[in-house]
């Protein structure tokens, strides 16, 4: 009776486990934006060029984007 | 339909097409048909590249130049798998398998105790392991550890160290780790064949290993059973472990050691996959020869640290052999019903 | 901003490398180290050769970062993997795990053991300060702290290769792919790098809701 | 492309397995950070001795104060690397080039690059340049001063002089060097008194610009790489843009995806084929059939543009009649095209107009290759598609300045301008230089040889090997100058080998000297002298993309290690020579940081704008291309005009003709001949370059042809002092115009006054109006024929379209035609593939240069020949084996083999980059150490054959013949 009350809990302990190593856990650590490790990983606005100034930095970089594509100097 | 409609509708069709690519699904313009391989087509080209691509997208091997990966594969779905495999079962179920067997043997040390001596040393001692063979032994096994530490600190330093140590001293160990891993590596292999060919002699079947297996070594009930130089048990582990793990570990570990050898990338998830579990096995075998060789049997590492066994020991747990060693004469065939003469100080 | 990403026009790509030796030029980068390179499908076969350019893709749910054993990778507010070289070890585990090929291992020290992972960093540069020479030597230049975009992009001789953010990528490449008639409409890499079906909220929203560009004279 | 971009090790530069994933060799770092910190210190295998007055080493500073000092300084510069002319900015920090930006203002590229352009910036590293001047004595490279080489090359150059005349020199000038430099050349080897000067445009499109200025006036691109925006139907032939004009493909494409249709016509289905609508294989050296067979169905479907060939177009009837001999079958036969797909192809050029057609040296390569060009020409006149926006005949030019150093630099048959050398031409540019005609005319050794066309540099090796009484000048050549091109892109090496050998001085000029210098060595112990020159970047200057736009360099950085801007050299050599005042009467002289004398490029450019009337070189002051370059970004990057800014109504570069003086303000001609633009605004006509009358057909064009409010609405003939007056237009010179103008033409008048008066004030061309000429009588084939190769597999072809006669003396030595034709008549039996040749887009030219670029010599590591997978597994052979192959002329090359269906099963192909191996051997050892490059490999013309075009000397590399066998 007791070994067969062991062997239910240990199977179903066995499964359990079993079923835990069909789940990956959470690889990485959370990290706070702008922030890994311990070191700063200034944010790229946040650099000499720009000095936080998010709005001025976005206006650059889509102005940029622009560039790609020549279908604004080359109209049909 | 006028042409201007027409427009329209491609328009909108190439729209839908956009939108749906973009977002990832499967191209909408099944209409046009993909290009046909054959000479046929050799003059015209359509612009639907679905078919061209749709094995890109599964991970099939295409006709790939220039520095395409050597496995001329330009998007690999075997990666995909290969860290399913590692983040899952081999971390998990092999971190838990490790515990496990680590709490198994805790536990039959509680239940167990210590295999004492039952007869009393006589201080009479006789050599078991020449230093040759202490040597490869101890060879072998500083790379094992070195190589399990290492190599469970790769595996699950990440979930165990890293949150403990933060990642610029745990980078430094794993570093460490991984550098002491690739070096030991290839001498470990070294010493696996050595070991392998200094030992397979007396590892060899004997018929006496039947009783060793029915009576379970006599583990649990504590019955001596006789062997040669090895009994049942060690050669298992001798065979299982060290040879055939060993040489799986070795072997797979190599592939990933040396990666410029022509291994293309799905080799060396391969090499990877085996190379754990073998070493995981291989760690858990570990631990039962180290508990039994150390804390699990009295004056079972005597043999290993200095070479020589007391007489009573070696009656007790290798009585042929010992009747060998003192000269006596036991047949190759015996098979357990051979009692060996009574030790100098059995009581 | 929302979410930086790569995109290849196979329509485009005439594999002239340009990419490459941009990304060579900009970073320094070493010989045998390609964070960049172009692929050619189907070499020479009519109406079915395709070329391609493809570095690290900064997929969503990166394989790198999850088999990392040290946890070097971390994924910037833009989207951009990147990765620490303090903490990498040159195990090679993102190089088994990246549909890509894109992680690439310089040779260092005995045995021909790999050094630190290298890659495509989105000209993001890395975890040292902007612009500083700790952070050059290691990653190559930050281009997007100078309010610049990745160069091998800016580079390609028929823009192909688009980098930027999401929604400006599909804007252009979606405006092109009308104008020629809907042709040429996969996004390489998208779906393996961003997710089947929904890579990413933002980037379909922008899809399906952006203004379809008029033009005169478009596709006819 | 497995075997082009190696992954194995090959050589000292041995890569690795990219994906492999890991043993990564890296021979050399090259990183940003070393260099600044150790400079030139660094330079590793390099490095010839550590007490060198390294140029580098200045940038050592600049490193160790990063941040505080050195602004980062942006200067402007344009892509050395192909014709299409892309704008670079370069980042200089206390004066090392420290970074590369896309320009994404510029009209042509806008930001664009391939692998070439996107990696100049090496050229501030220049490891594997040659850094000091040396010699070969003993064998061995020794380094000497510059004092002493210059000492030495120029005694040695006058003792030949004195003994066997100027004519005994060979002058090999630069298409890469700037226009200002290309034109002192050719005025300093006519100081020096011979005609023997030549460059790249010999060997790259000398047919071309012959071929096609013969038909309606000027020999270059007519529209602009911009303009094929405008196309609705490209037709490549013989040109592979993707590899070779990469950056040319973003505005073809652009055009495709707006609905243009392609046609990629090549023995070899290129990746430029593999962007097209429609690919077609043909023959090798078979175009003018397949041309042929295309107007055929022009002709027969009333395709062609009847009232457009009426009026501006003479001879046409005969091209339709020499059309329509070329039945399905008869092109079938030549060609190896079908007849569905030449239709096709005259189908998608007649209902998609305006369509152009694009060619490179596909098409010039052929000893038919001015008659190669002269029919696609007619097939453009034939659907009216010269002169239209869209349209025109687009002709990829190669090197970066090609085009300009053609247009004013060393020809032998013709002084800047096109002008020729005839003594109206001498004394024109007497005139302008300032110098007594007959001074210069005693530098010669006759006034015969003065206005005799010299050598070509294809030919340089008959001049010294050839039997001297069958040679048209007094002595064979004894003394080879290589200022700036590389031996290897010349055929027939091996008889190079033999002249490099029975030399008796070779001078190499040249920031990369080293495939002439190892060639060299391997066969000779003395007598050979290496000079480090600057790059483009180390200097400045103009230079004339494909499209006739000019653009301005800005200097980068110092001339790196000890060399020194070609220009100087020009200058000091003047020195010895004695003619250096004359050499720079109009130039002002600066000192540069050594203290040597440089002449001012602005006053040379300024120069070439007073005398290069006839082709409108006049125009581009260096000013307004300074102002073109600072304001690129208000031209318009579908029209090349700027509609606003200080630039507005200019045509982006001026693209030559921008006739008159730059106070005249023409805004340079963005597609040549194109009626619908008044002549101020870039409109034009077909040039009256032929007479007005041939065998009583009028050659004026017709009524109502003229450009837009041309005062004259008819054909009329060129402009000169007695049409003026007959006009009544002479009054309108001013009294100083008139004086200069007085018994000249326009091309001849100094003060530009007559071309003032046509142009501004009457809207008229001034080199007249007339037709363009189908037939081009003064050639050898006046209707362009088909003719075999002298090298043919098919020998029933030879019997049917036999070569030309020989010639005996033609450009100063006799060549052969028949006589090779008839000799090889059987070749193909052991020789029975085609042998094609062609550029690689990681590679240029002669490859010298780029194969020391570590950025670019990675992509590409091995010399391969591609070989269709029949062909090679006949022979056994599979990817990647190495393989011999073998010529007629004895050579075998042994390179990669590289198994692909790119090519078909009658035909290999073989790229034109490579040197540094020699028939097996590596040449390592001849080179001087350090200055050899990353990658070296067998050279394609060491196995090139006989063959040149009856017009130009044009040498034959596309179509010769080749045995492949398994090494």
């Amino acid at each position: 009776m007791n070994s067969l009350r062991h062997a239910a809990l240990l199977a179903a302990s066995l499964s359990l486990v079993l079923l835990g190593g069909c789940k990956e856990s959470p690889q990485v650590l959370d990290k706070k934006a702008g922030e890994y490790q311990g070191k700063v990983d200034t944010r790229p606005w946040e650099g000499p060029a720009y000095k936080g100034d998010k709005a001025t930095w976005e206006s650059d970089l889509r102005a940029r984007s622009g560039n790609q594509n020549e279908l604004r100097r080359m109209p049909d | 339909m006028n042409s201007l409609t027409f427009a329209r509708a491609r328009r909108g069709l190439a729209l839908l097409a956009v939108t749906a690519c973009l977002a990832g699904a499967q191209p909408a313009l099944a209409a046009d048909a993909p290009p046909a391989t054959s000479e046929a087509a050799t003059l015209v080209q359509p612009g639907n590249n679905a078919a061209t691509f749709r094995d890109v997208r599964r991970g099939e091997n295409q006709s790939i130049t220039f520095q395409a990966p050597a496995d001329r594969t330009l998007i690999q779905a075997s990666g995909e798998r290969w860290r399913q495999l590692r983040n899952g079962p081999i971390t998990v179920w092999g971190g838990w398998m490790l515990v496990g067997v680590f709490i198994a043997l805790a536990a039959f040390y509680k239940l167990r105790g210590k295999i004492m001596l039952e007869g009393k040393p006589t201080g009479r001692l006789i050599e078991r392991f020449n230093s040759v063979e202490r040597m490869a032994h101890f060879v072998l096994a500083g790379c094992f550890v070195l190589l399990a530490l290492s190599g469970l600190t790769m595996l699950f330093g990440k979930h165990v160290l890293l949150p403990l140590m933060g990642h610029t001293l745990f980078g430094w160990l794993a570093w460490v780790a991984k550098n002491l891993h690739n070096l030991t590596g290839p001498l470990f292999f070294v010493s696996t064949l050595f070991f392998v060919a200094l030992f397979a002699r007396d590892n060899v079947w004997q018929r006496v290993d039947a009783l060793w297996i029915r009576k379970a070594g006599g583990l649990l009930s504590g019955e001596h059973v006789p062997s040669w130089r090895f009994n049942f048990g060690e050669k298992t582990w001798f065979w299982i472990g060290v040879t055939i793990l060993g040489l799986i570990v070795g072997i797979s570990g190599l592939v990933l050691d040396f990666p410029g050898l022509g291994q293309i990338r799905q080799d060396m998830q391969l090499a990877h996959l085996v190379h754990s579990v073998g070493a995981i096995l291989f760690m858990s075998l570990s631990l039962g020869h180290i508990y039994i060789g150390t804390i699990g049997m009295e004056r079972a590492i005597d043999g290993m640290k200095s070479g020589y066994v007391d007489e009573t020991w070696a009656l007790e747990h290798h009585a042929y052999w010992y009747e060998t060693a003192r000269g006596r004469k036991v047949s190759k065939d015996d098979d357990g019903t051979h009692t060996p003469a009574a030790a100098p100080n059995h009581h | 901003m929302a979410r930086m990403k790569f995109l290849c026009d196979t329509e485009r790509c005439i594999e002239c490398n340009g990419c490459v030796t941009a990304c060579k030029n900009e970073h320094e980068v070493p010989w045998g180290v390609q964070r960049r390179r172009v692929v050619t499908i189907n070499d020479g076969v009519v109406g079915q050769e395709k070329s391609l350019s493809v570095a690290c893709m900064h997929c969503s749910d990166a394989p790198c970062m999850a088999v990392c054993p040290t946890d070097c990778f971390y994924r910037t507010e833009e989207g951009v993997v990147l990765h620490d070289k303090d903490v990498c070890i040159g195990c090679g585990y993102c190089f088994y795990a990246c549909p890509f090929g894109a992680p690439q291992f310089p040779q260092s020290g005995t045995f021909g053991l790999r050094g630190k992972m290298d890659k495509c960093t989105f000209c993001a540069g890395g975890p040292e300060e902007d612009g500083s020479e700790a952070e050059f030597e290691k990653y190559g230049k930050n281009r997007l702290a100078e309010g610049k975009l990745p160069l091998c992009a800016e580079m390609c001789s028929t823009k192909a290769l688009l980098a930027g953010d999401a929604v400006e990528v599909s804007n252009i490449f979606r405006e092109r792919v009308i104008r020629r008639g809907g042709k040429g409409v996969e996004a390489i890499g998208w779906s393996t790098a961003y997710g089947k079906g929904s890579a990413d909220a933002d980037t379909r929203a922008a899809a399906a809701t952006a203004p379809v560009p008029e033009k005169t004279g478009g596709a006819q | 492309m497995l075997v082009k971009r190696s992954n194995r090790p090959s050589g000292p530069a041995s890569s690795a397995q990219a994906d492999t994933a890991s043993t990564f060799s890296a021979p050399r770092g090259l990183d940003r950070r070393s260099f600044l910190k150790s400079s030139g210190l660094a330079a590793g295998v390099g490095a010839i001795g550590a007490g060198l007055p390294f140029a580098m080493v200045r940038p050592a500073d600049a490193a160790s104060d990063s941040k505080a000092a050195g602004a980062v300084e942006m200067r402007r510069s344009v892509c050395t690397h192909c014709s299409v002319g892309c704008a670079i900015d370069a980042e200089v920090k206390n004066g090392v080039w420290v970074g590369q930006e896309p320009v994404f203002d510029s009209p042509i590229n806008l930001g664009a690059h391939c692998a070439k352009g996107a990696s100049v910036r090496e050229h501030g590293h220049g490891e594997h340049r040659l850094r000091t001047p040396m010699k070969l004595h003993n064998g061995k490279w020794e380094r000497l001063s510059w004092d002493a080489a210059l000492k030495e090359v120029s005694e040695k150059l006058l003792a030949i002089r004195e003994k066997d005349g100027p004519d005994a020199t060979y002058w090999v000038g630069s298409s890469k060097h700037s226009n200002e430099q290309a034109y002192l050349l050719r005025k300093f080897v006519s100081f020096w008194g011979t005609n023997n000067c030549d460059h790249q445009a010999r060997v790259c499109h000398s047919t071309t610009v012959a071929g096609v200025a013969n038909t309606w006036g000027y020999g270059a691109m007519t529209n602009s790489y911009n303009d094929m925006q405008n196309a609705k139907a490209i037709f490549f032939i013989g040109s592979n843009a993707a590899e070779a004009h990469p950056v040319s493909m973003l505005h073809i494409l652009h055009a495709k995806e707006g609905g243009a249709k392609i046609i990629v016509a090549d023995p070899r289905f290129t990746r430029t084929a593999a962007k097209a609508d429609h690919y077609v294989r043909l023959r090798s050296g078979s175009d003018i059939a397949l041309i042929y067979g295309v107007m055929r169905h022009i002709f027969e479907n009333g395709w062609d543009d009847k009232k457009y060939i009426e009026d501006r177009v003479y001879g046409m009837d005969k091209i339709r009649e020499e059309s329509m001999q070329w039945t399905a079958d008869k092109v079938l036969d030549v060609t190896g095209v079908p007849d569905d797909q030449v239709h096709l192809i005259a189908e998608t050029m007649a209902k998609n107009k305006p369509s152009t057609v694009v060619w490179c040296m596909g098409q010039t390569q052929h000893s038919t290759g001015n008659a190669i060009v002269r029919a696609m020409c007619n097939l453009q006149l034939a659907l009216g598609n010269v002169g239209v926006s869209g349209g025109g005949t687009n002709i990829f030019r190669g090197h970066d300045n090609v085009q300009g150093a053609t247009d004013v630099g060393p020809n032998p048959d013709s002084l800047p301008g096109y002008y020729g050398i005839a003594a109206g031409a001498w004394k024109h540019w007497c005139s302008v230089w300032g110098v007594d005609y007959e001074w210069v005319k005693g530098r010669y050794a006759s006034p015969g040889l003065m206005e005799k066309s010299g050598i070509t540099v294809s030919r340089w090796i008959d001049g010294v090997l050839e039997k001297n009484e069958l040679i048209d000048q007094d002595s064979n050549l004894k003394a080879v100058v290589y200022w700036g091109m590389a031996p290897n892109s010349q055929t027939r090496g091996k008889d190079m080998l033999e002249a490099m050998k029975a030399l008796e001085l070779l001078v190499v000029v040249d920031p990369y000297p080293s495939a002439t210098a190892a060639m060299a060595a391997s066969v000779r112990k003395e007598g050979v002298y290496l000079l480090p020159a600057a790059t483009q970047f180390e200097t400045s200057g103009s230079c004339t993309a494909s499209n006739r736009s000019l653009q301005w360099r800005e200097k980068i950085i110092e001339p790196l290690f000890e060399s020194k801007p070609d220009h100087t050299i020009m200058y000091a050599f003047a020195k010895r020579f004695g003619f250096e005042k004359e050499f720079v009467k109009n130039i002002k002289l600066d000192k540069d940081k050594q203290g040597w004398d440089e002449p001012n490029l602005e006053d040379t450019l300024r120069e070439i704008n007073r005398g290069t009337w006839t082709i409108g070189y006049s125009g581009q002051s260096p000013e307004r291309l300074k102002l073109h370059m600072k304001h690129m970004d208000t031209f318009s990057a579908h029209t090349l005009k700027a509609d606003s800014g200080p630039c507005a109504g200019d045509y982006f570069g001026l693209p030559w003709p921008c006739y008159g003086t730059p106070e005249l303000k023409h805004p340079g001609t963005p597609n040549l001949y194109d009626t619908s633009l008044h002549v101020m605004e870039g409109g034009g006509n077909f040039r009256a370059n032929f007479g007005v009358e041939k065998d009583g057909t009028s050659l004026l064009a017709g009524d109502g042809s003229a450009s837009k409010g041309s005062d004259l609405p008819f054909g009329y003939p060129e402009f000169d002092h007695t049409l003026l007056k007959k006009l009544g237009w002479w009054d309108e010179l001013t009294d100083a115009e008139k004086k200069a103008a007085e018994g000249k033409n326009w091309k001849t008048d100094n003060s530009g006054g007559i071309i003032r008066v046509a142009m501004k004030n009457h809207g008229c061309h001034p080199f007249g109006n007339a037709k363009a000429r189908a037939v081009v009588w003064n050639f050898p084939d006046p209707v362009p024929k088909h003719r075999e190769a002298l090298y043919s597999t098919r020998p029933d072809l030879i019997d049917k379209y036999p070569t030309h006669e020989d010639k005996k003396a033609f450009w100063r030595l006799p060549t052969l035609y028949k006589t090779v034709q008839q000799q090889w008549k059987n070749v193909g039996k052991d020789f029975p593939l085609i042998m094609t040749s062609g550029r690689l887009v990681e590679y240029e030219g002669g490859g010298e240069e780029t194969r020391s670029n570590p950025w670019l010599a990675e992509l590409q590591q091995d010399m391969f020949v591609e070989l269709n997978p029949a062909t090679a597994a006949e022979r056994g052979i599979r990817d990647r084996d190495w393989v011999w192959v073998k010529s007629p002329t004895g050579s075998q090359i042994k390179v990669r083999a590289l198994v692909t269906p790119r090519v078909g099963t009658d035909t290999v192909f073989l790229p034109f980059h490579f040197s540094g191996r020699w028939m097996g051997q590596d040449l390592l050892n001849f080179y001087p150490v350090g200055a050899a490059p990353i990658v070296r490999g067998e050279s394609v013309n060491a196995g090139t054959t006989y063959g040149y075009d009856v017009v130009t000397m044009m040498q034959e590399t596309k179509t010769t013949v080749c045995q492949i066998v398994k090494a």
